[in-house]
Order: structure tokens, then C-alpha cells, then sequence
């Protein structure tokens, strides 16, 4: 095994821890950190894989979308923040939960 | 000669780096871990630095090496007086013997 | 040579172990702060990955903001989660249930599945597979650059680029809606924080301007130099850096929109003239793809700042 | 030389994964800031090395950015995420 595919396998590994505390942890400034580091896990996947080509370089298609991926990754969790603390605002909690059984 | 010497500097500036390590994980408050962390590292930085400028391939590298460790230096003593200074504002005691 | 391939494994091996190990403990820390202080540290080593991958240019951009965007806007986030005044209180621990343990080992198994099927999907693919690499070489002569990262980023996919400046903006612009307005914090009267300001600022936005140009034949560009200055501009805000309410009207909002503007107009202009959406003339695409990441890099900036704020910026001097 | 450096580089990552102790356990939030702040130096002497082993000026210029941006976290800490005491529990 070649160190590109480790770091392939770390990047679906990362994807997964991710998703797990995505769904697992209440606190939605978690959420938001575990949907970063799925985030990262996919990137990572995405370069590490196009470092399979023959020639001296890297392919450099993921790494253009990698790049693009990071800076749009980062308003996307400025956003994401901003929603959080709009709900607190609204809620009093940063948790998500069920609507209320008689409601519906 | 040249090799000799970086050499040298890079394997003390290796060991300020452990002294660090070892200050942040024994030293006993904040405020003797905030000494040990950045006066070690920073002259570890700087020895590694040092060591590597002698390899530079050229003068401009050579700078943006030095360049590097002058920002290290300023972010490096900054950080440390705001968080010391924070600390003893929000009453962190100092450690007594 | 050899026993310099195992010191780089084991060093690869090291490092995987610590950003696994550290994603790990982002999500299991009890305590937020902890687990943000975990992630910005995981945002560090992320960059040293994408350095033992040969991809220098994501190295850059993951050293902007992997490791210091991303941990300031937490940070501001944690702060303003303690101080937010809640509109009303609905009963919130009172519902709060204890997680079974079921609904926590049943994800763990099934995304246990999910590593092993995509692992072995993983391994089962082509050793060697070049993906778009030769079709990059070929036309990397009439790119007008000489980093093949920059040639696909604002020649062969600059539609792509294009549309991630809009999605910038409408980032900003959700954000303003959301936010409503935010006045700048008032200036710090520490004067260490000032003279770090004074020094840091300016060679931020000179690494910026390096960053940008170095991008058209070194890793570098657009969005590295962008995430520079945006992180210039958060510590202007942290200092308390102040700007006259008429600056933050018409002048902030005409940089936030000069990105996708020069963008969408040079598009224009040359599906016109060359009848082809950001296909440049050979002999001009140097220029023209230096003044579109200028513009880029200034909007890409403004706005990284401005989420930063998280709301629409207002001047504390009330005219 | 290349030898070194790359043995460096695997001791100095050793180091700061021996730093990592120090985020976990606090006790105070700033003791964990400080913890993140060696990452930040170390990583820098890492990306140097590699940047020497393999001769290339782009590494020099991600510890570059790295220098720059390091102190952007501490002081947002400072200025944002430290307002409440050391002792409160925060979730």
C-alpha cells in the first residue's frame, strides 16, 4: 500500500467519524464541526485519489476544486453559525428538537 | 564545514523544541507553562532557522527564512503578554511553592 | 533511499494516526471550547497532509483557513452563544432526553459497514489512473499561465470559479439577512494588540499581493491571497478598527460584488468576441486571467471578513 | 542532510503529538489555546524541514502563511471566546 491510498482510506475514515457525530451529538455548533471534518474527509479523498496519475504531477482538477471547496466550506460554516446563534435567539437552545406531538 | 555546523544547529534546535514540550506538560500554572512554551520554541525555531539558512540556496531564501522566525517572534511574545495579561485580569493565581 | 522511505511512511503513519485520532476527539470533547481549540489543531495538520499529497496550492489555502479563519469564527460564535438573550424560553432541558445506547452503537455499527464497503470500493480501483491530467498538459501552453492549478481555476473551469463567487456572495448575503446589524467592536486600548495590528496588517496584505501574483506560474492565487486578507481584515475587526459609516455603505458593497462583477462582465464580453464563455484570446489570457483573480482576490476578502462580523457592519459613530 | 531533516520532522510531529495532552487536560481554556499555539510553532519547523528535504519555495511559503495566521486564532481567543471565567463548564 502507497501512501496516497492511506490518505485516501484516512479521508473516508474522517467522512465517517464525521457523519457519526453528525448524528450522534445534540449540539448543533458540533454539528457543525463534525459536517467540517466530513468536509475535509471528501477533499481529501478527492486529492488523494487524483495523485494516482503516471506522470511527475499530480492531477490538478481536484486540486482546483479542493481549493474552491475550502473557501466555499468556510462561508458555508459562517452561515451555518449565523443560523445557530438565530435559533438560540428564537429558542433558547442550540439544540434541534422533535416538534412537540400534539402540534402536529 | 557548512554541513557540520547546520547540522549542529538543527539537532539544538530539536532539543529546544523537546525542553518545550516538557515545560507544557510538567511545569505546574499557566503562566510558568506560557514561559517555558514560547521562549523555548521560539529559540528552537530560531536554531532550526538558522541551521536551514546556512543550507538556502540563495540569499532571498535565506531572508524569507529569517523573515518567517521575525513573525514568529512577534506573534509568538504578543500572544504570550495578551493571554498572561488576560489571565491575571480574569484572577488566574499565579503558582506559589 | 530506502531508509529514507521508511522515515517519511512512519511519518505519514504518524500523521494520520494524529488527525484521525484528533477528528476523533473533536466529537466525543464534552466541553465546546475543547473541542474547538481540537479543531483548529486538526485544521494544522490538515495542511501538513495536503503537503505529504504534493498539493502545495491547498496546502496554502488550508493554512489561511483550516487554521485560522475557521477557529476565529468558532471562537466568536462560542462568545456569542453565552451572551445571546434568548426571545423566549422554551423548556429546553426539560425535554432533553439521555441518548439510548442503542441509538448510539447502531449508527457506530452501520458506519463501520460504511468504512469496510467504501475501503474496499476504495482499494478495488486502478492502481494508476491518470484522470485529467493529459488533457491539463496539452493545453497548458495556451493558458496564459504556468501553475496548471491556476490554468484550470480561472481558464479551463472558469465557469466553475465564476459561480463560486456567487455562492460567496449569497453566503454574505444570507448572513446579512440572518444577522441583522452589527456595530464594530470599539477600539482596543491595549497597546501591544495596536503595534501587533500596526505590524502584522500591512505584511498580511503584502503576502497577499505576493500570494496573487506568484499564482500565475508558482502554487498561489486567487483564493489563497483572498483567504490572507480576509484574515487581515478579522484582525482589523478584533482590534477594533474603525471606518467611517459612509465607507461601510456603497464602497464595501462595490469590492464585495467587484469579484463576480469583472467576473460575469469579462464573460460577457468574450462569449461576444470570442463566442465562447471565458475562452481568452492566447495572447491575452495572461492579463486578463491576473485582473480577474485581482478582483476575486479583494471581493474574496471583503467577504471572508464580513462573515466574519456576521451581520451587516455598522459604523459605532452615529452620523 | 536529507536523512535528518526528514528524521527531524518525524520527531518534531512525535513532539507535538506529546502536546496534545496538554489541549485534552486543561484545566483552563487558555492552558488549551496555548497548547494549540506550540502546534502552530512546531508546524512551522515541520514545513521548513520539508521544505529543505525537497528543495521547494512553495512549502516555505505555506509556513509562511502559517507564521502569519497563527496569531489571528490567539487573538480572536483573547478578544472573543475567553469572556467567561476559567471554572464555568460551557456546554
Amino acid at each position: 500500500m502507497n501512501s496516497p491510498m492511506i490518505y485516501a482510506l484516512l479521508g473516508i475514515t474522517l467522512f465517517s467519524v464525521g457523519l457519526y457525530g453528525l448524528i450522534v451529538r445534540e449540539h448543533l455548533l458540533r454539528k457543525i464541526l463534525a459536517l467540517n471534518i466530513m468536509g475535509s474527509g471528501i477533499f481529501l479523498m478527492l486529492v488523494a485519489l487524483g495523485k494516482r496519475s503516471a506522470g511527475e504531477l499530480p492531477d490538478p482538477v481536484p486540486h482546483a476544486m479542493v481549493i474552491t471547496g475550502i473557501v466555499v466550506a468556510v462561508s458555508a460554516t459562517a452561515l451555518a453559525l449565523t443560523l445557530m446563534l438565530k435559533l438560540v435567539e428564537a429558542s433558547g437552545s442550540a439544540v434541534l428538537h422533535d416538534a412537540p406531538k400534539d402540534r402536529s | 564545514m557548512i554541513d557540520f555546523f547546520s547540522m549542529l544547529f538543527l539537532l539544538a534546535g530539536a532539543l529546544f523544541f523537546l525542553a518545550g514540550t516538557v515545560g507544557l506538560l510538567r511545569f505546574p500554572d499557566l503562566y510558568t507553562r506560557l514561559h517555558a512554551l514560547t521562549k523555548a520554541d521560539n529559540v528552537g525555531l530560531g536554531l532550526m532557522i538558522t541551521g536551514l539558512a546556512l543550507q538556502a540556496e540563495s540569499l532571498s531564501v535565506a531572508g524569507k527564512l529569517v523573515l518567517i522566525w521575525g513573525l514568529v517572534l512577534l506573534a509568538g511574545a504578543s500572544v504570550a503578554y495578551l493571554i498572561a495579561r488576560g489571565a491575571l485580569l480574569r484572577g488566574v493565581l499565579p503558582w506559589k511553592r | 533511499m530506502e531508509a529514507l522511505d521508511f522515515a517519511l511512511g512512519l511519518f505519514d503513519i504518524l500523521l494520520v494516526f494524529l488527525v484521525l485520532s484528533l477528528a476523533w476527539l473533536v466529537m466525543s470533547s464534552e466541553d465546546l471550547f475543547r473541542a474547538i481549540v481540537l479543531f483548529v489543531a486538526f485544521g494544522l495538520l490538515m495542511a501538513l497532509v495536503w503537503v505529504r499529497l504534493e498539493a502545495p496550492d491547498i496546502a496554502l489555502a488550508e493554512a489561511a483557513i483550516g487554521a485560522g479563519l475557521t477557529g476565529a469564527l468558532m471562537m466568536a460564535a462560542l462568545d456569542r452563544l453565552s451572551s445571546v438573550k434568548p426571545i423566549q424560553k422554551v423548556a429546553a432541558s426539560a425535554q432533553r432526553k439521555q441518548l439510548s445506547l442503542s441509538s448510539k452503537v447502531l449508527p457506530l455499527i452501520a458506519l463501520v459497514l460504511i468504512v469496510l464497503g467504501l475501503g474496499y470500493a476504495l482499494l478495488s480501483l486502478p492502481e494508476i489512473a491518470d484522470g485529467l491530467t493529459p488533457n491539463v498538459k496539452e493545453n497548458m501552453a495556451q493558458s496564459g499561465v504556468k501553475n496548471p492549478v491556476t490554468a484550470v481555476l480561472l481558464n479551463f473551469r472558469g465557469y466553475d470559479t465564476l459561480l463560486e463567487m456567487v455562492v460567496l456572495l449569497l453566503a454574505l448575503l444570507s448572513v446579512w439577512s440572518l444577522g441583522g446589524e452589527r456595530k464594530l467592536s470599539p477600539r482596543s486600548t491595549n497597546p501591544i494588540l495596536g503595534s501587533l495590528c500596526r505590524v502584522l496588517v500591512p505584511v498580511l496584505i503584502l503576502v497577499s499581493c505576493y500570494l496573487l501574483w506568484v499564482g500565475a506560474d508558482a502554487p498561489g492565487g486567487a483564493f489563497q491571497a483572498g483567504s490572507v486578507l480576509g484574515a487581515a481584515g478579522v484582525l482589523l475587526l478584533l482590534s477594533g478598527w474603525h471606518v467611517e459609516q459612509k465607507y461601510l455603505l456603497w464602497p464595501l458593497r462595490f469590492i464585495l460584488i467587484l469579484g463576480s462583477g469583472v467576473f460575469i462582465i469579462m464573460a460577457a464580453v468574450l462569449l461576444l468576441i470570442q463566442g465562447g464563455l471565458l475562452t481568452y484570446p492566447v495572447a491575452q489570457a495572461g492579463w486578463m486571467i491576473l485582473l480577474l483573480e485581482s478582483a476575486a482576490t479583494l471581493s474574496i476578502g471583503a467577504t471572508l471578513a464580513a462573515l466574519f462580523l456576521g451581520g451587516v457592519p455598522k459604523s459605532r459613530v452615529d452620523q | 542532510m536529507q536523512m535528518l531533516y526528514i528524521s527531524l520532522a518525524l520527531f518534531l510531529l512525535a513532539n507535538l503529538a506529546v502536546g496534545m495532552w496538554r489541549v485534552l487536560r486543561g484545566p483552563g481554556v487558555a492552558d488549551r489555546m496555548l497548547a494549540a499555539q506550540l502546534f502552530g510553532t512546531t508546524a512551522v519547523a515541520i514545513l521548513l524541514l520539508l521544505a529543505e528535504a525537497a528543495k521547494s519555495n512553495a512549502l516555505r511559503d505555506v509556513a509562511l502563511v502559517f507564521a502569519l495566521l497563527a496569531a489571528v486564532t490567539a487573538v480572536a481567543f483573547v478578544k472573543r471566546a475567553w469572556s467567561m471565567p476559567e471554572a464555568r463548564d460551557i456546554d
